[in-house]
């Protein structure tokens, strides 16, 4: 018998597959009992009723999809009413991603979201915000820091704090969000991209721009996941182009303690069952005893932090 | 508004159950210059379909042809006696182009059935169904439910041309009224569409209409549902990433108690109240 | 008869479409006539021989390529001796990419190379250096502007600045560049990925990471032409993961005046002849006179300046 | 170092022309478990070859495996006469995979002839092949030009076992003599492979040695070479972007007047001088 689980801070998940933000919700259970998974992630909320982006919201690009879906959001009291309920009939623990025009918001959020039924908080501190001239937080060391030190008081549940890929200084970020108390990271969302209908010449997309995720993406989520592991000694959670269970392997493998599904799932929506199952298929057959053991197994010994942490490419 | 909106079905349950499988092409020909019947080999399980409802198609991947998302498509025909489903296509971009490369013997992967399908409730006899172009893949199984359901249904069927024109046989098998408007002899301008339901209305009577994929015809059901009192149904379509209601990338707004909601089409769609419908 | 020509400041290229830098050689010669190109454009080099990173320096992933090849160089005099001479039979002009460790030796490497049969300079200040904590120039818009204006001062030929897409700051940087002097930018350079090898667990790069190119990149490097031709009154050229005419195509509606092309001559190494003749044929075809019509028609009226140049996605 | 080393034939003009070409598949047989013989109708532009070339083949993309760059291949087999190319290839990986999928009448663009070849100088009478594996698919068309040039060939062929002993006849048939040695039997380890080379040289004398793919081999030939006062050449291989000498990933270091330097395989190479080759 291999051991699948994994502990992220005070939380111990039955293994390492969970939902990312925003590709996942109740409807998912038509297809698969989602008790089988590690965690179960929700969609970002915002404490007001907002209406998200103008359509359309998604477009193809060669292998990979552009999201600007915004944060279309019932409001946090139609969340607490309606979702959590939804999820208690499972022992998996719930993840609730909020984010905010401001800290000061963010965090009385963070606060009123810590409710019963709620394992953890995902702060998607990576979508423009209002101060900061629109800058995500997670673009900069500082404000990250600034956000995150405002969360850590308005709650006693574990933080995860979601990055952006967009930011040229990833593990600074890392570490600020460490030092600012996250529990853990969550590596990462997406990166801003555009595609242009040369027919019509209009923007693929009716926000213009929007966000590259799925096998495209994953070079560059591996790195950044690779990077924080190196960087922080709080638990990084992959995300980003995960399609298959080789690919879970790999962010395992530079790292991370446990992955999250997004894109994968819109294509073949019972695909984090396979990759649990396949997980521990690949485990046995490595004579491996638990996914701990596969955790960071990287070899790179020879690489010094010149290249571990660099920021161009060579 | 003083019409009567569509008295809306149970939503569909949470936990009805979805299935995501490979089916064997049994055929995938060409109809006409544009569109093509895909028949698929189907389990039972994914047979239990409504009109209206659709799939999700993980479209094949060729040297030429590598679309990434599935691609929605409505139930053309679903006969749970024979093991079959029917999709009828038009072949647009990349998507459908490598659906056309499909050949008999190979699979195809479904996610289905989907989305909330057309209602046919007790008390509607006569039943009208506008259709344009591809919209006919969409209303087709409608006319199946009406015959076994024993309803008179009248289809007015609208193209380009009268070679464009399809499923007619489909439709009168089933007992249909078919009505064939054209756009080369003009037959199928709104006035005339407009005098044809009229003189329709005024004959038999119409308990219900249904449509899609037009906005003029839309814009005509609502105003002729509005004088004359009478429901109908519409399904439309928005561009889709999971089809079946995670993403919220497929919503369109809808009038309601005077208000704009969002709905997604893959979700509380892809068949609508008609005069909630926003024209586009 | 179809205007393909394209301007670049004071240079006139005959249309639109030419190597990027490091995908490009004299060899290529031997499949198809190099006058035809738009501009030749080399392979970076430094005023020193170097030998270049650890092999494996390629590596594919999932519908692109990682490479970490470095820059190996035979030095400046080898350059001047060997590859300028070379180029001398084309009328095409000849672009010679150059970086250095430092502001200083960049800008001297540049006077060096400011000689005949050099028609512009393309500064590579996206990969990383010695100063500033190994940052690559073109991460800041601070170190950016500093040795774009060393470089300004020592050359009087065309300066195009090739910006990388690691920073988080891409139209600060655009606008450092041109505030400096530039002439024009590249958008960009590739972008730091990694992937690791799950059967030996090692990275599959033998320099741990490499950039991404090729058109999983395409939709990243698009945006920031499309921010960087927003916020810029200089050309920009477009470069990243163009392996169709309709790539180029899309490229010059979001407002690029030429194009690079890499990792697409890999493939298919005469994609540049049917890319000058595909453009031409689509030009004609959809009534236009001159390749300037197209250029930076993206219908995009609407669109804000929070969207445009928006850095995290929505 | 006292041995000569390997006179350089002249370097590849620039302008040798090479071609990026649609060669339709003739055939695409296993030749046992794991190698495959892809045989290609070429046009007589590609097939001007020197053994020791290779081409760099654009693999099929399929639903399955969807290789991204070229993969290099030695030609197996160059026929002007009856407009054929020859590949002999393992199935390794995706690439090799996605060339395992291909059927007669298929299309496979191939990139070609690339590189520097084998050189077989004038006064060389005596030649010795010493291949493993795969190798035997680069060093082939030596044997054919060996024979075409009237030398004498012997050809040592090692395996894991006598059932992976390929393309025996092929040597046969072109009149060398072959040597079959397999790890099965003990007879391919060194100290035997040595005791072999020695005896031939000993007997008929031996003027060039060549080789490719294994490292052990390699340093035999560069001691037997250095005793003996042999020449030699290695083909070797190297991961490859461009294939014609654009991108530099392709290098491999060299020892040469005390110095080492880096050339690429694709273009200084693939073949080598045995004695400047580093091992790995
Ligand atoms: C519920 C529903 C049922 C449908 N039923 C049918 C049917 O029975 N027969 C039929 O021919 N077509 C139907 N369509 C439209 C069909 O989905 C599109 O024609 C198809 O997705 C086009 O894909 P493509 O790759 O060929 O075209 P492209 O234009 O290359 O597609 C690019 C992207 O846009 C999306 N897209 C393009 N057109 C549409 C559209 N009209 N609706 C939604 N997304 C679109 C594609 O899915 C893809 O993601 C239906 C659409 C919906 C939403
Ligand atoms: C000049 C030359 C001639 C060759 N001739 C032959 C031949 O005649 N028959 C034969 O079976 N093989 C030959 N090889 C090796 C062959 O190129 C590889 O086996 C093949 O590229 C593997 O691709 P893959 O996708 O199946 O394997 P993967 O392991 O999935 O390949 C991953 C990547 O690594 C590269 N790669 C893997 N192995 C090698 C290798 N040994 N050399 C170079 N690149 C590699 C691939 O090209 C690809 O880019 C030759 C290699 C070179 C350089
Ligand atoms: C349609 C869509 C909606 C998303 N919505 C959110 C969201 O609300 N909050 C969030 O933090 N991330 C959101 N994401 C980002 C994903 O959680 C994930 O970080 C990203 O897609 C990369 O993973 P992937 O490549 O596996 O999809 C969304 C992604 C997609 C594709
Ligand atoms: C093998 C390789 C080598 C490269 N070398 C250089 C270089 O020396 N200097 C440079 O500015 N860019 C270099 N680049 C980056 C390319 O010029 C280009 O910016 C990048 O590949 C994106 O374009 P593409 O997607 O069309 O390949 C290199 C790219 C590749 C793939
Ligand atoms: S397509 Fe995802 S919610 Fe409708
Ligand atoms: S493969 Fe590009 S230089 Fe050899």
């Amino acid at each position: 018998m291999v051991d699948l689980t994994t502990q992220i801070g005070s939380l111990t998940l039955k293994n390492p597959i969970m939902p990312a933000s925003g590709t996942f919700s109740e409807e998912l259970a038509q297809l698969f009992d989602l008790e089988c998974l590690g965690a179960h992630v929700t969609k970002t909320i915002t404490r007001e009723k907002r209406s998200g982006n103008p359509t359309p919201r998604v477009c193809e690009v060669r292998g990979s999809m552009l999201n600007s879906i915004g944060i279309p959001s019932k409001g946090l009291d139609a969340f607490k009413a309606n979702v959590i309920p939804f999820y208690e009939r499972y022992s998996a623990p719930l993840i609730v991603s909020i984010s905010a025009g401001s800290a000061d918001e963010f965090a009385s959020l963070c606060e009123d979201i810590s409710v019963p039924g709620v394992a953890a908080i995902e702060v998607n501190i990576s979508c423009p915000n209002i101060e900061e001239d629109g800058k995500a937080f997670a673009m900069r060391p500082s404000t990250t820091y600034a956000v995150m030190q405002k969360l850590r008081q308005a709650t006693d549940l574990p933080l995860w704090a979601k990055l952006t890929p967009n930011t040229g200084e990833t593990t600074e970020v890392a570490k600020a969000a460490e030092e600012a108390g996250a529990d853990a990271l969550v590596v990462s969302n997406t990166l801003l991209a555009m595609a242009i209908d040369i027919h019509t010449r209009r923007p693929k997309l009716g926000n213009l721009m929007g966000g590259l995720s799925g096998p495209a993406f994953k070079p560059i989520a591996l790195r950044m996941a690779y990077q924080c592991a190196k960087s922080v000694n709080i638990p990084v959670i992959g995300c980003g182009g995960i399609s298959t269970v080789e690919d879970v392997i790999e962010y395992l493998i530079a790292g991370a303690v446990a992955v999250q599904i997004g894109t994968a799932t819109f294509l073949e929506p019972k695909i984090m069952v396979r990759m649990i199952d396949g997980l521990d298929a690949y485990l046995k057959s490595q004579g491996f005893q638990t996914v701990g053991q596969l955790v960071g197994s990287v070899e790179d010994e020879e690489a010094s932090d010149g290249l571990v942490f660099m920021e161009a490419a060579p | 508004m003083s019409v009567v909106t569509f008295p809306k079905s149970p939503v569909q349950t949470e936990m009805t159950p979805v299935f995501e499988v490979s089916c064997t092409v049994k055929r995938n020909d060409p109809v006409n210059g544009e569109y093509r019947q895909l028949v698929l080999y189907a389990p039972q399980s994914i047979l239990d379909c409504a009109p209206g409802q659709f799939f999700h198609l993980l479209c094949p991947i060729t040297e030429q042809l590598q679309p990434f998302l599935r691609r929605p498509m409505s139930i053309y025909g679903f006969y749970p006696e024979k093991g079959e489903l029917h999709f009828l296509y038009k072949v647009t971009g990349e998507g459908t182009s490598a659906l056309a490369t499909l050949t008999a013997g190979q699979s195809l992967n479904v996610l289905g059935p989907l989305g909330h399908g057309f209602d046919i409730l007790p008390d509607w006899q006569n039943l009208l169904l506008v259709a344009r172009g591809v919209g006919l893949a969409t209303l087709a199984p409608l006319a199946l439910q009406a015959h076994r359901l024993g309803r008179n249904l009248t289809a007015i069927c609208s193209a380009r041309s009268e070679d464009m024109l399809m499923s007619l046989d489909y439709f009168r098998d089933l007992g249909a009224e078919i009505i064939p408007i054209t756009d080369d002899n003009g037959s199928s301008d709104m006035a005339n569409l407009r005098h044809i339901i009229e003189a329709k209305i005024a004959d038999t009577g119409i308990d219900a209409m249904y449509t899609c994929g037009s906005n003029r015809i839309l814009k005509l059901l609502q105003t002729l549902g509005e004088i004359h009192n009478i429901p109908g149904q519409i399904a439309l379509e928005q561009q889709m990433a999971c089809g079946i209601g995670m993403c919220q990338c497929c919503v369109r707004a809808f009038r309601r108690d005077g208000k704009t909601v969002n709905e997604r089409v893959c979700r509380e769609g892809p068949v609508f109240d008609l005069q909630e419908a926003i024209g586009w």
